[in-house]
């Protein structure tokens, strides 16, 4: 018993501390040649989807940096991908793996914003720069002044969202179907505030769980309260669910969501239901070329399209690239901190989204921008923001 | 609680989500009955059966709706299911008859593994995006007075009946289904009476997968066609099958309806929060097993002292 | 490198302790629950309220978490110690999924899906124990897992255990030997929700934030499979088991093959070896610990040539 | 003195009543058979008395306080101790932790302290206590001759020691009414008239015994009072010379074989 438990023991062990001097021993020798950059996001599980869609549109920018030569046109970039499961604590592995053994200089993720949470408070102890595309809650960016984002907060989502409903579409009763995790209720939240804050109200607000596929009866419920529009600020597939059951029920309100909807997949999903939709997304202050550059080659790569986070992952590398040849040309070598002093000096960056900025807490200096579903081809509204609580167009 | 448009609507809703469950549950109970373990790779199996009945159904398909469509997607599903039937019988001689002597665990875990194999390796073959089945038929609703049903529900409906009620009638008449019954009471007996006992198992299996698949496919019209699709609908039907009590075909049946009629009219009725839905199904299933431990329709087991 | 080598290590301490106290219920009294992931949650979260909102001090909210979750336990063992085997097994594994449920739907105790964030860490003396300080967290965690098994060894070698694993052999030959099987149940359901509680506790102040997210019956499972691949009724082979599951489930990362191989490989090895272990030794690596002779020697190893057979029952409804 | 007795003790499960309206006593000293044919609802009294299975009507009376419906550990804690038909040891544990089980509920019950501080002592003071359980086990099993087999699991036994350690850990838990279920049942004649002896023995050592048993010849031999039980009823009670005369009990034998 005591020989077969220390035979089992022991032969971990060695394995365990004989590993570092093959898997570790690489990365310092070549750390000239090449530098690595760590995504974290869901792989598998249930959100998947999300991590291999964001982490695609990191991947793509330094494919394309690196066929240009990589940074200062000699030093290739790898991006190192972990899966988080949508779990902190797999998160924090994740973290753990990619700085001790891959040594890697920035990180872009994590996708979720309670990974987010976790990794963020591990990022700024070891002094390694974060962006996350997605995690959109509003305390993220004050963990320290490592974490950045590459997506607007909650906060100025929820914001515009609230004045313009209130404002422009002249809604007074909005009913809300939201789901209970952290986007979602943190989109509610935040808009619930600031259209209640204008004198509207929310007259109903259903919940459903995180995997569920069936919302009747919230719509039916929903239905019955006739509110003047419903807000479902969710992922694509729940939205997807939601509005094919709205029409089966007959339900003849209009809907509005948020930046989740700016998944192109919601159109495969939901196909004509989508009409009529307005929602919140990215800002194409700079309607430019290279912003649909990005989506065709992208849709090339992979066979279908971008989401905004993807999109948002695609110009963090970009911003990245940016610091990292700024540093290297200065001083020859990649110092996390000089790194993250370079990110945060970013100024008027021209990414695929427009012109990327951040605000001394971190999070980016941006602006919201509308749409309206016609047919299944979402129509630019424009870009909003918020001013001492007065909404304002952006022109 | 609004009006009676408002009741018979959730009644509608209801019953075919319960229908739903009491399919996937059909599966469980047959294997439990006759194995004594939770397979829980099933919400899976209806995942792989999915997917092969989606890529079949597309391959397949003419472009314009009608009869074609409808032949077509059917067919789709007799493919599927016979993949989920087959998938079922492999899966049972690889990861489960090797262990039929051991301990109840072992064929728990083993089949926490399969779970975990079917449903990373869909991921991995077909992407983890959803895949969207499309209606062979037109499905926008006909409206009866307020109460909007859909062509999709009626199908869905049918389609269970008729499935329980040919399942039942396999069981309870057919040679085979008594050969079924006899294994599920006692095993050694069974193989006494010459019953070839590895056979009846295995189209156990076979039955109770396809079951799945149908579910499966039925469903993905509305949910579309994702890795983890069987994982939280499977659990529920097995819960399903714990409250109708698991063993008993016709408990199954009664498990799963009361079980989505509860879900529904639980968040209608009382204004329970929505997202406290699996809540009540959970609390149900705990009060139902407390009262009647051997559930609904189940047998009362008695140790012999 | 080393760092991450220390996390896995941290993690399987923490396992460990949810798994020794899944052992007691499974183990010893061969009850099947599948519930640990909702004590877990229970501890978590009892450490995350009381030290965020109201500044206590971690050391405190550590029996604190404990003991919410022994009751927690105690409230779910009562009513549910009735049913056998799966019945067992499906109801506590709804236990875990409201307590998951009420969670991320109380709002404003818990923060719902928002979860509780910048949790303060842990301090002893005036010298915090960071969790990026890997090396003295690893300390506090297995000296948690050391205290752990010293108790639950204790307990498995005294008359109680000797009485839990008769309820587990008979109950109805242990009753009639005058054991309060209903009350050792209920204990056994308590020691097991106190040992995840106090893992879920280590778990708030390593993560620093908790959500609901991650305490699925997924975790439940896990350290069920913990348990059956050591080694049911044997704390050394459940702490071996524990260590092996976080090791196999971070091993395309150890061996820096994770941005390789498709994530998905790493789940379906797992699954593989859950199969392929289940069928090849269905007692776990080490099996059951073998019984105490009575000179207090270690006796001849137990025959376990057709291992699965050997003992590791679970009380079952129908055989 | 009348040690136990039952007063119209039913059960019934739904329609079939196994036993009906039954009174039976158990003397003081004595041994007492039970018998009757297959089904007759012996072992269901049996299960009633020791908290197995709750009566539907009727009382136990043990010492004189009313016992109806206790828990079976608080009936084996009052002093009345049973075996089983199959067999029911604890077949991974060892024979000597088998009996030693029948010693759990004498420790750690304390009337000076509390629950929580006895609790605690038998936690931290668990040499001492299991020293003590295993001299009394080890005493016991000397008693059936059993002791070069204490480490052995008790599935590993064979048959009639099965039953001996059966016995032995009922007797462990120092009972004043011992209650035996088929004790001779699958023992050859040399194993059945031992086990006579044993049964004298423990009778010597002021317990009474209650035994169902099919063996007549073991039943005529040993007990001094048989009581016999027929489609759930009490249909004779007597000295072995009375029940082997009294014509009811032949009938329920021979119209048994009839049949």
């Amino acid at each position: 018993m005591v020989r077969k438990i220390s035979f089992v023991v022991s032969m971990i062990l060695m394995v365990c501390f004989s590993l570092p001097l093959f898997a570790g021993g690489q990365t310092e020798t070549a750390a000239v040649e090449t530098i690595k950059l760590g995504f974290i996001g869901p792989m598998t599980g249930d959100y998947a989807n999300y991590g291999q869609l964001i982490s695609k549109g990191a991947q793509l920018a330094i494919d394309e940096k690196n066929a240009t030569g990589g940074i200062a046109g000699k030093v290739k970039i790898q991006l190192i991908i972990e899966d988080s499961e949508g779990n902190p604590e797999k998160g924090l592995a994740g973290i753990e793996k990619l700085s001790s053994s891959d040594k890697i200089v920035a990180l872009i993720g994590p996708v979720f914003t309670g990974v987010s949470f976790a990794v963020g408070e591990r990022v700024q102890v070891e002094g390694i720069l974060m962006v996350t595309p997605s995690g959109t809650h509003a305390d993220i960016t004050n963990i320290g002044d490592y974490v950045f984002r590459t997506v607007p907060s909650d906060g100025l989502q929820g914001e515009v969202a609230g004045n313009y409903f209130y404002e422009v579409l002249g809604v007074r009763n909005l009913g809300v179907l939201y789901i209970k995790n952290d986007y979602s209720q943190g989109l509610y939240e935040g808009t619930k505030a600031s259209f209640e804050a204008r004198g509207g109200k929310v007259t109903i607000a259903e919940t459903g769980q995180i995997g569920d596929k069936d919302f009747k009866t919230q719509l039916t419920k929903i239905k019955a309260a006739a509110p003047d529009a419903i807000y479902i600020p969710n992922y694509t597939a729940e939205m997807a669910q939601i509005l094919e059951q709205a029409s089966q029920l007959g339900l003849n309100i209009p809907f509005l969501s948020s930046d989740g909807f700016s998944n192109p997949e919601i159109y495969d999903l939901a196909g004509a239901y989508t009409d009529g939709v307005i929602y919140v997304g990215p800002t194409k202050v700079a309607e430019s070329d290279a912003s649909k550059a990005f989506v065709d080659k992208y849709t090339k790569t992979y066979g279908f399209a971008p989401d905004s986070f993807a999109t948002n992952a695609y110009d963090a590398a970009y911003v990245l690239f940016d610091a990292l040849e700024k540093v290297y040309k200065a001083s020859g070598k990649f110092d996390r901190k000089a790194v993250r002093d370079a990110f945060a000096a970013t100024k008027d960056f021209l990414g695929v989204n427009g012109k990327i900025n951040f605000a001394e807490n971190g999070d980016l200096v941006a602006y919201q921008g509308l749409y309206k579903v016609e047919g299944t081809t979402p129509k630019y509204l424009g870009a909003y923001t918020v001013v001492d609580g007065k909404l304002v167009e952006v022109k | 609680m609004g009006s009676w448009a408002e009741f018979f609507q959730h009644l509608m809703n209801g019953l075919t989500l319960g229908g739903i469950y009491a399919l996937i549950a059909l599966g469980y109970t047959m294997v439990y009955g006759i194995l004594k373990f939770i397979n829980f790779a099933h919400g899976d199996i209806l995942m792989m059966g999915s997917y092969i009945g989606l890529f079949v159904y597309n391959a397949i398909r003419g472009e314009l709706l009608g009869f074609w469509t409808i032949i077509a997607f059917f067919l789709s599903m007799l493919v599927g299911m016979m993949f989920s039937a087959i998938l079922g019988m492999a899966i049972e001689k690889i990861a489960y008859k090797p262990l039929r002597k051991a301990t109840r665990l072992a064929p728990l875990l083993s089949a926490i593994g399969v779970s975990f194999i079917l449903s990373n390796l869909a991921a991995w073959m077909w992407g983890t995006k959803s895949k969207k089945l499309e209606y062979p038929f037109d499905n926008s609703p006909i409206h009866l007075g307020d109460i909007a049903v859909t062509p999709h529900q009626i199908m869905i409906l049918v389609v269970v009946v008729v499935m329980m009620v040919a399942l039942k009638l396999f069981i309870d008449r057919s040679r085979l289904g008594k050969a079924m019954r006899a294994t599920s009471l006692d095993q050694d007996t069974a193989k006494l009476m010459g019953i070839k006992v590895d056979r009846i198992i295995a189209i156990t299996f076979a039955i109770g997968s396809a079951l799945a698949a149908t579910a499966g496919f039925l469903i993905a019209l509305e949910i579309k066609v994702y890795p983890s699709m069987g994982t939280m609908t499977g659990l529920k039907a097995f819960v399903a099958a714990v409250v109708g009590g698991i063993g008993n075909i016709s408990g199954a049946m009664v498990g799963g309806i009361l079980l989505g009629l509860i879900e529904t009219f639980g968040v209608a009725l009382l204004g329970i929060p929505y997202a406290l839905r699996d809540t009540i199904a959970f609390i149900i299933l705990i009060i139902i097993l407390l009262v009647k431990p051997e559930g609904l329709l189940g047998k009362a087991e008695k140790e012999k002292v | 490198m080393l760092n991450f080598i220390l996390l896995i290590f941290i993690y399987s301490g923490i396992y460990a302790l949810m798994a020794m106290g899944q052992n007691v219920i499974t183990g010893y009294v061969g009850l099947l629950s599948l519930c640990q992931a909702g004590f877990f949650a229970i501890g978590s979260y009892a450490t995350a309220i009381l030290s965020v909102s109201y500044g206590w001090n971690f050391w405190l909210t550590v029996p604190i978490a404990g003991l919410l979750a022994a009751l927690a336990g105690i409230i779910i063992g009562l009513p549910t110690l009735r049913l056998k085997g799966d019945y067992l097994a499906i109801a506590t594994l709804g236990f875990g999924e409201i307590i998951r449920n009420i969670i991320n739907n109380w709002d404003s105790l818990t923060g719902g899906p928002m979860g509780i964030k910048r949790i303060p860490m842990a301090s002893i003396f005036g010298y915090t124990i960071n969790p990026f300080d890997k090396w003295a967290f690893l300390g506090m965690v297995w000296i948690f897992v050391l205290l752990g098994y010293l108790f639950f060894k204790r307990l498995a070698r005294s008359r109680i255990g000797r009485a839990l694993e008769a309820i587990r052999e008979d109950e109805i030959a242990a009753s009639s030997m005058g054991i309060n099987t209903t009350k050792y149940k209920v204990w056994a359901f308590a020691l097991g929700a106190f040992a995840a509680g106090v893992a879920g506790s280590l778990q708030a102040v390593f993560t620093l934030s908790v959500t609901p997210g991650p305490f699925t019956f997924m975790v439940s499972i896990m350290v069920l499979c913990m348990v059956v691949l050591g080694g049911m009724g044997n704390f050394i082979a459940v702490i071996l088991g524990a260590f092996l599951i976080q090791f196999i489930s971070y091993f395309p990362q150890l061996v820096g093959l994770s941005n390789v191989i498709p994530p998905q490989f790493k789940q379906i090895l797992f699954g593989l070896i859950l199969v392929v272990m289940m069928i090849w030794r269905p007692q776990g690596i080490l099996g059951r610990a073998p019984r105490m002779s009575i000179s207090g020697i270690r006796r001849k190893k137990r025959t376990t040539s057709n291992g699965g057979e050997s003992g590791d029952t679970i009380q079952g409804g129908s055989r | 003195m009348t040690l136990l007795e039952t007063q119209k003790l039913t059960r019934a499960y739904g329609g079939v009543v196994a036993v009906s309206e039954v009174d039976f006593e158990v003397e003081q000293g004595l041994i007492t058979g039970l018998i009757g044919p297959n089904g007759a609802g012996k072992t269901t009294l049996f299960n009633n008395i020791t908290g197995l299975d709750v009566p539907t009507s009727g009382t136990v009376q043990f010492k004189g306080k009313n016992i109806t419906g206790k828990n079976a550990h608080t009936i084996c804690r009052m002093g009345i101790a049973r075996t089983f038909q199959n067999i029911r040891l604890f077949k991974e544990l060892t024979v000597l932790e088998n009996v030693m089980l029948g010693r759990h509920f004498k420790v750690g019950r304390s009337a000076s302290t509390g629950r929580l501080a006895t609790a605690l002592k038998s936690f931290f003071s668990m040499e001492e206590e299991e020293s003590i359980m295993r001299e009394h086990a080890l005493k016991w099993l000397s008693f059936f001759h059993l002791e070069h087999l204490v480490d052995e699991l008790a599935k590993n036994l064979p048959y009639g020691h099965q039953r001996e350690l059966e016995i032995a850990r009922a007797l462990a838990t120092e009972p004043s009414l011992l209650f035996l279920d088929e004790p001779a049942a699958g023992m050859n004649p040399q194993e059945t008239d031992a086990l006579m002896k044993t049964i004298r023995k423990i009778r010597s050592l002021g317990i009474t015994v209650v035994l169902i048993e099919h063996d007549m010849k073991l039943v005529m031999n040993i007990c001094d009072t048989i009581t016999v039980l027929n489609y759930g009823q009490n249909i004779a009670q007597g000295t072995p010379s009375q029940i082997k005369r009294n014509p009811l009990v032949v009938e329920a034998y021979l119209g048994k074989e009839d049949a």
